[in-house]
């Protein structure tokens, strides 16, 4: 069993009026892939934002509840946020890559996290990252480049390159192989695999094999409740709930 | 110490202390930058900002007070016999820092106390002067030359004091950051919020200026409303000043003519600049781009005297001449419609430049989104992009507006200086070939004018700015709830 | 799927050539058209707005790059101007300007004897010279008192009106009519062309000199409000662009949004409406009355229009901070940088062509705004140069703007080609001011 | 410290002004004097603001300062105030030199003209009237078109005193109104209202504007100063006012009837302080300068007949209260 | 056999230097799905692009080649991009939905193309195209909120449904299905199958299951090359090239 190294209680979102996410609980442990899936519109994605203060930025979204990392509230007031987003990484749902170079994509969190001593250091980050991210092969002549000019699948794993790049503890990753082909997923799934070794990661995705690959605990969201978290395997195999084994039967969207 | 010393001593310190905080943090490290709380430069900035923040702080301070402080010393010692009836405390206190400042120039004998200060010294002293560059509007009274060489004395072991004052604040500010600054210490934070006081002060001038603005018309407009009704000012509807006193004042009419020109004004800049500001933004290319986008901003700095010129000379004359007399609109060549033709011309650029960099910065997946369900091009703009820079493009035209309201020569050339004739009906009000005239020029006017100062006739003007200014608030409070409900933020 | 048909029906036929437009189509191509046409007339209602009234100014304003000199011999009498022979100068300092006159007088009468020139009727030739030929030959007597008993060659600027003959503003019909000049005088103008003593060449005295009375049109320049103009736009750029900037800055990223911020945002729109005379008032009270700093000195003129460019400056850039997307900004949060530094390294440079826009216009309005400078003092005739900075900010100065509108209500016509020249000086300039500003913004834009 | 002496005020003295300053400047080892404009009032505001180095020394004046304006000089303590006239600005009619012969008016011609209301057979009427020639038959046909000062400016005063008030005077009009019924200060008030249908056209900038308004304008007659008219003397005709030729000499000699003083106001308490202060004063109003011969004359200022009292008052540092 | 509804041939896309398509000829049919598959970043999405001119809005890429709608050449000077556009809609990668309200989004088409006569009938395109997007039930009661406050599915489906709303004759989607759930996948996938009774469907997926569940006809890309092309059934049982075969068993990417 391992640590825990993120614990919400009673989490609840909204967005205006909308109740995105209802009084959600929930332990993420260290060294471990925790997969959420659920239908579309479920409140993943707003739920993953709050585990690194990301809904910040949304003016008219509202956070309730405790969310405590390595036994810290992150939203102390004392908490600096960019603290905690260089430990809680994150890749978005939808790329976003700067309108920079590729290379500036990748060194800009470690320049600013100060991780490389020089310009050598710096490149090697760079290109372990990019490897990590399974995309150096395909970038590595067009490094000066400008992200925005990839195609969606190399944007989506720039992305994740980036995220890596300054090695949080924890990794959030939002539907990180959406855009990707079978190989290139498989890549960052042993990626995902690597990084669980040292860190935590939490995926959202949409694939039941994905999650049943990947992941070691997977959380089931349904209309913004969390209905079910537990194993991966027990919940595939032998969910508790109705509406997780309509979901992963393919019965409910 | 020369004060360019001073700052440049303060200023080295800052830059050593920039290199040395720095690498102490690297050191308190082991050496491995990664350990550290925030970046190193980080902590270099930390120690530079707190040599400079209390040193420079405590000059200006240091700077504002001692003069005023000696100012009130030499003056208490300054014997009464030393003001003549037609002079004052103040005057001899300027001719006492004239001497002084001359002091400085001369050789520093002239300052030993024991010297007989008489006449003949005193006249010599003047000639010195003279020679030093340092020209004296009359002869040298002992008194006078005494409280200089105090004062003189007084200001350098003033100087000398704050020379040692602000370094002693400039090293101390150095030891202690240097001091704090370890590896676990949080630099980035304090940087940080010392920029975000920066940008919170800069923010405030802003308020600053509102308060200024108000508080230097408030005064006098009350004054104004002292002298005249406001009742008249507010619900008249007849302006006419009057040497002689019993002037009609009333801002409605002037108003009229205000919010008239500004309007047509910007009839013809808002299209004509949206649509250039789409046409360079869309259409374009670049290498035009990158010619006319420049070239109407030139619009933008040809002195309105040119404008006005243009309106008097061309402008007036040819709507007079080819509109108005054939359509039996008046006779006037200065009218609301020559000045706001040419004002519109003026502002052209207010809303095309600032509009095409919102439009430009329109992300390019809007507009394909767009062109891919077969929209045209002027579809997309139209209904997509326009739409999505619309604060943006709200604020070019606020800001034409603006500049539409605070405009004088164009409107004394192109509309006269005449106002608005409420009382001979409504016809000649809504006429754009009739003279008229705006707020702003009657605020200049006034000002300049020949009427007594402390009359109505001047004060009308404050009076006037601070009506102006609580009318354009509502304007702008109004442009604001537009723009908040029509605002579509893209991602 | 019978509606889909029904929708087609009534909409437009969807089956058909894609070379042959549908009628729907043709409309929307044909507003499409109209739209792009209605662009380029917008474009080319400004640019021909701005090719009219630079054709205007340069075609009045060319004239005074160039000035109309006579050359004449001047005997520096011994017995006019250092009665006592000793060649002190501040006892040769006692003779003013008048006692000089009478030497130039002479001058002119001798060359004219001397070219054995006969005009009938002509009076006073030396109407010829400008009435700053006096001062001039003064200056140069104080500065070389060795030289007085020589005759010394010298060229002087013509009068305004000899000057206007050769630019076509005077006429012999003109002249006739005209109290300043007469058609005898513009013979003898003639004449003196004929033997070389009178030549029309560039004058730099126009960018150099500070101003000139009323008298002495031809002797004006731009000198003093060159660099009081300079003075002023330095200090407001130092202080308006960063103050702008930063203030955008703290409305658009950090402040709380609530009442008090939706007051100051008001409000900074609001002021870029005050009429600009009313920041002169409100620099008198608080720069000159309340701090104390000099009347009529750039640092008080600039201080006046900085604080009159920042609403613009704040808008424009709180405007193009508005319109970056927050994707952007939440990538950077996303990889632990602060939200200082997400504004600092990618919302600001993304933003920074409309603040480069926002610059240029402000600094355009700055440049040529009169109306502020009059209560502070910057109205003025000034004919000293500001000195060097930083004591050069506090010495008296006029301004380009002022200089302009100064000579436009000047009575001698001469000074309307000198008010256009001063609009030229005043645009070129603007320009080279700009210029950087104009590079830079091409260089940040970008589209995503 | 300040070095040069700072002025401010008229613009119709600013001129002057300057070419004094100018002289002055060439002459002295003082630095030139710094003439700011902006109108008489905004002048004298600046000048009492209070007495110190930065406010200003001399405030010209197309005008006598007024008692509220010495009182509030007072008030902020400046207290001892010089009063120096320096001669008389002459005001003159004038129309575009190849327009329609307006070449002699009288003052009722103007009050007939430019009134709001006129008074015709036996009752105030509005003014009807639309050409010259229907004003006196001696006019010629052309339309009515002024070009008069506008309400900011101080000549406007002088026009509606000098010529309306009189020419109101001389058409009997005041009486007319009196046995009408009306108070003597309303007729002399209703003598002065202009008329505001556009016949009459308010001027707030220059005499340069005039000037080109009357030159896009045939049938414009204008007011203008005469030293502005006398340096345009090839685009401008300039009228007789009831037979007399405007001039410095008629002026000078008060045969022609519209002219004004113009004055400057000197801060007693800054001479001996601001250098060069005092004689720049004195400079200005020296006979080579200011007399009939000087720059100032040539310009077109009509010269003070009693300017040597002048040069003695400044000689005496006599304040106003202690002068008068 | 149905008719060709698009042939390309010999077409190559330039971005600046780069060689995204090369030498791609392809007939795509009439009332047939068409499935492109292939490795991320082998110009998949540069090829769809290809087929309604969306590359026209890339400054730096340059189209050669000729492609043929119903036998126009859709590169002629005198075809209007517009009218080939409302032909052939498109569902972009990233989903980007106006910064407008839901019902705008959908409604933006229709209103363009004038494909409604009154506010009802539009009323009656918008909720039946937000159906058959699958999302009706999602944000039938917040019509008139921003289609940007929408999830990463719901966009997507928002996107589809307002691709639909036109009713073109050919639709390109390019990974449609990427952030939607199983349930919400499988309605997509019942509306591709729908419209092809009518029309052309041309869909960029990353799924082989899903490019065998929809398409009749696959095409695999690989570096820029058009490998193979034909019948889906036998390029996922009988590929002829090995580099498909690789692919298709997961071995390249
Ligand atoms: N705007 C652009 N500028 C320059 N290169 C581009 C641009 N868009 C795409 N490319 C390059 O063209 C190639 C093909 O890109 P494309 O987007 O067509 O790939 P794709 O097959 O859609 O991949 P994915 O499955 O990842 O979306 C890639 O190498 C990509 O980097
Ligand atoms: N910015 C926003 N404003 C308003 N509502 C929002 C916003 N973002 C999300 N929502 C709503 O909150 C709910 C949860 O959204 P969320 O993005 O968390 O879904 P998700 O589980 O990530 O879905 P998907 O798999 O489609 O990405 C949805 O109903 C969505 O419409
Ligand atoms: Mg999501
Ligand atoms: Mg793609
Ligand atoms: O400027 P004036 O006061 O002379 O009109």
């Amino acid at each position: 069993m391992n640590d825990i190294k993120i614990s919400a209680s009673g989490v609840d979102v909204f967005y205006g009026d909308t109740h995105a996410i209802k009084n959600v609980s929930v332990e993420i442990e260290g060294n471990t892939v925790t997969a959420f899936i659920g239908p579309s519109g479920c409140g993943k994605s707003t739920f993953l934002r709050c585990l690194n203060r990301m809904n910040d930025t949304i003016d008219i979204a509202r956070v309730t509840g405790s969310i405590l990392l390595d036994g810290e509230d992150i939203y102390d007031a004392k908490v600096d946020p960019v603290q905690l987003r260089a430990k809680v990484g994150m890749v978005f749902q939808k790329p976003n890559p700067f309108p920079k170079s590729i290379y500036d994509n990748i060194a800009y969190g470690p320049r600013i996290h100060g991780l490389a001593r020089n310009k050598a250091e710096l490149d090697e980050i760079v290109e372990k990252s990019l490897r990590r991210g399974a995309i150096w092969e395909e970038v590595k002549d067009r490094l000066d480049q400008p992200g925005t000019g990839l195609s969606g699948g190399q944007q989506q794993r720039l992305c994740i390159a980036r995220a890596i790049a300054t090695e949080p503890e924890v990794l959030l990753m939002d539907e990180p192989c959406s855009a990707l082909d079978p190989i290139a997923t498989a890549q960052v799934e042993e990626l995902i695999d690597e990084l669980r070794q040292q860190y935590s990661v939490v995926i959202v995705t949409h694939s039941m094999q994905q999650a049943a690959r990947v992941s070691q605990k997977t959380a089931f969201f349904h209309l913004g409740d969390l209905v079910e978290y537990g194993e991966t395997g027990h919940i595939f195999t032998n969910p508790e709930d109705s509406r997780t084994e309509s979901y992963i039967t393919g019965r409910i969207g | 110490m020369p004060l360019i010393w001073l700052i440049a001593i303060i200023l080295v310190l800052a830059a050593v202390g920039f290199v040395m905080g720095r690498s102490r943090a690297v050191a308190s490290a082991g050496g491995d930058a990664r350990v550290l709380h925030s970046l190193p430069s980080y902590y270099g900035w930390n120690v530079a900002l707190t040599v400079i923040t209390p040193a420079f702080g405590l000059l200006v301070l240091w700077l504002l007070v001692q003069p005023l402080w000696i100012e009130s010393r030499v003056s208490s010692q300054l014997p009464d016999s030393a003001i003549s009836d037609t002079s004052t405390r103040g005057l001899v206190m300027s001719d006492v820092r004239r001497v002084s400042e001359g002091l400085e120039a001369l050789d520093a004998p002239l300052l030993a106390s024991e010297r007989a200060v008489d006449e003949a010294f005193l006249s010599d002293l003047r000639n010195r002067l003279g020679a030093a560059g340092v020209a004296l509007g009359s002869d040298i009274s002992p008194e006078v030359f005494v409280a200089a060489r105090s004062y003189r004395s007084l200001s350098s072991w003033g100087e000398t004091l704050m020379s040692v004052a602000v370094l002693l604040a400039a090293l101390g500010g150095f030891g202690v950051s240097y001091l704090v600054t370890n590896k676990d210490f949080r630099a980035r934070n304090t940087v940080e919020r010392g920029i975000l006081t920066v940008l919170i002060l800069a923010a405030s001038i802003a308020i600053l200026t509102t308060v200024g603005l108000v508080f230097s018309m408030l005064f006098e407009a009350r004054n104004f409303f002292a002298a005249h009704s406001w009742q008249d000012f507010f619900f008249g509807t007849k302006w006419a000043p009057d040497f002689r006193g019993n002037s009609e004042l009333a801002i409605l009419p002037l108003l009229w003519g205000t919010l008239y020109i500004s309007f047509i004004a910007l009839l013809v800049a808002v299209p004509v600049g949206l649509f250039a500001a789409i046409y360079l933004s869309e259409y374009a290319t670049s290498r035009v781009r990158s010619v006319a986008k420049p070239a109407i901003e030139v619009l933008a700095g040809i002195p309105t005297i040119v404008y006005g010129l243009f309106a008097l000379i061309t402008v007036g004359p040819m709507l007079r001449d080819y509109f108005a007399l054939p359509l039996g609109l008046g006779q006037s060549s200065s009218s609301v419609l020559t000045a706001g033709v040419v004002m519109g011309i003026m502002l052209i650029p207010f809303v095309s430049s600032l509009s095409d960099d919102i439009i430009n910065a329109v992300p390019q997946a809007m507009r394909d989104g767009s062109y891919g369900l077969g929209a045209t091009q002027s579809e997309t703009i139209r209904q997509v992009v326009v739409p999505a820079a619309l604060p943006g493009i709200v604020g070019a035209i606020l800001l034409a507006a603006s500049r539409a309201i605070g405009e004088t020569m164009i409107v004394v050339l192109g509309a006269g200086a005449a106002a608005a004739q409420f009382d001979r009906g409504l016809g000649e009000l809504v006429n754009p070939f009739e003279a008229m005239t705006t707020v702003t020029v009657k605020i200049v006017s006034q000002l300049t004018g020949d009427t007594d100062f402390s009359s109505p006739e001047t004060l009308v003007a404050f009076a006037l700015g601070l009506s102006l200014f609580t009318i354009t608030l509502g304007l702008n409070v109004l442009a604001l709830w537009i723009v908040r409900r029509y605002r579509e933020q893209y991602e | 799927m019978s509606d889909i048909t029904a929708n087609s029906a009534s909409g437009a036929p969807r089956k058909g050539s894609l070379l042959v437009q549908d009628g729907r189509t043709q409309r929307r191509n044909a507003a499409e058209r109209r739209f792009q046409i209605y662009g380029m007339i917008a474009v080319s209602v400004a640019v021909l707005a701005l090719i009219f009234l630079l054709t205007s100014i340069v075609r009045n304003g060319i004239g005074a790059f160039s000035q109309t000199f006579i050359t004449l011999d001047v005997v520096l009498a011994e017995d006019k101007l250092d009665k006592t022979g000793n060649r002190d100068r501040d006892e040769m300092a006692k003779v003013s300007t008048f006692g000089y006159a009478p030497l130039i007088t002479a001058a002119i009468e001798d060359r004219i004897a001397a070219e054995g020139i006969e005009i009938e009727g002509l009076s006073k030739p030396v109407d010829l010279i400008s009435k700053q030929a006096a001062a001039d030959l003064r200056d140069f007597v104080l500065a070389n008192t060795d030289r007085v008993g020589e005759t010394v060659e010298f060229q002087f600027l013509a009068s305004g009106r000899i000057d206007g003959y050769y630019k076509g503003r005077v006429t012999m019909a003109s002249a006739e009519l005209d109290s300043n000049v007469t058609p005898q005088q513009l013979m003898l103008a003639d004449a003196l062309k004929d033997t070389g003593a009178l030549e029309r060449t560039f004058n730099w005295g126009f960018i150099t000199s500070p101003d000139a009375s009323e008298n002495r049109p031809e002797a004006s320049g731009l000198g003093v409000a060159i660099l009081g103009s300079l003075y002023m736009m330095i200090v407001v750029l130092v202080l308006a662009l960063p103050i702008g900037v930063a203030a955008s800055i703290y409305l658009e990223e950090f402040a709380p949004k609530n009442r008090l911020t939706d007051l100051i945002e008001v409000n900074i729109s609001n002021l870029a409406a005050v009429p600009s005379i009313v920041f002169g008032i409100l620099g008198l009270a608080i720069f000159i009355n309340f701090a104390g700093l000099p009347q009529s000195a750039p640092i008080v003129g600039g201080l006046v229009l900085t604080l009159m460019t920042l609403p613009t400056i704040i808008i424009a850039t709180r405007a193009s901070l508005k319109s970056v997307p927050p994707s952007i900004r939440e990538a950077a949060l996303g990889v632990g940088a602060s939200k200082m530094q997400t504004v600092f390294h990618h919302v600001l440079p993304l933003a920074a062509p409309g603040i480069l826009t926002g610059t240029i216009i402000g600094l355009a309005q700055a440049l040529g705004e009169t109306a502020p400078l009059l209560l502070i003092g910057m109205v003025a005739f000034v004919r000293e140069y500001p000195g060097a900075p930083p004591e050069g900010f506090f010495d008296p100065a006029s301004a380009l703007p002022v200089q302009i509108y100064n000579w436009t209500t000047r009575s001698d016509p001469a000074f309307v080609e000198r008010a256009s020249g001063a609009i030229i000086v005043l645009l070129v300039f603007l320009l080279l001011m700009n210029l950087i500003a104009i590079i830079l913004r091409r260089r940040f834009e970008r589209r995503w | 410290a300040r070095d040069q002496v700072q002025v401010a005020g008229s613009s119709t003295v600013l001129p002057y002004a300057s070419i004094v300053a100018e002289a002055f400047g060439e002459n002295f080892d003082f630095p030139t004097p710094v003439v700011e404009s902006g109108g008489s009032s905004a002048g004298l505001k600046r000048f009492c603001e209070g007495v110190g180095e930065n406010t200003i020394d001399i405030a010209n004046a197309s005008r006598k300062i007024r008692e509220g304006e010495v009182a509030a000089c007072a008030d902020a303590g400046v207290t001892d105030i010089i009063e120096v006239r320096i001669g008389y600005d002459g005001i003159v009619f004038a129309s575009q030199i190849d327009g329609p012969a307006f070449t002699s008016f009288t003052e009722d011609h103007w009050y007939m003209a430019l009134a709001e209301q006129v008074f015709m057979d036996g009752e105030m009427k509005d003014n009807p009237f639309t050409m010259w020639n229907e004003v006196d038959s001696s006019l010629p046909a052309a339309e009515i078109q002024a070009f008069i000062p506008g309400t900011k400016h101080g000549t406007r005063e002088v026009f509606e005193e000098k010529v309306l008030l009189v020419g109101c005077e001389a058409s009997g009009a005041v009486e007319g109104m009196m046995s009408a019924g009306l108070s003597e200060d309303d007729a002399e008030d209703a003598c002065m209202s202009v008329r505001t249908d556009g016949r009459s056209v308010d001027i707030d900038g220059d005499y340069t504007e005039t000037l080109a308004r009357i030159d896009a304008n045939s049938n414009g007659v204008g007011v203008f100063g005469l030293a502005f008219y006398e340096n345009n003397t090839d685009k401008l005709k300039v009228a007789t006012m009831s037979g007399v030729a405007p001039s410095t000499e008629t002026i000078s000699t008060g045969e022609y009837p519209v002219s004004r003083p113009l004055y400057f106001y000197i801060k007693a308490a800054h001479i001996g302080v601001i250098p060069g202060l005092k004689e720049f004063a004195q400079f200005f109003v020296a006979d080579e300068i200011a007399g009939p011969d000087g720059p100032l004359a040539q310009y077109g200022l009509v010269s003070d007949p009693v300017l040597s009292e002048t040069q003695m008052m400044i000689e005496a540092e006599e304040t106003m209260s202690s002068g008068s």
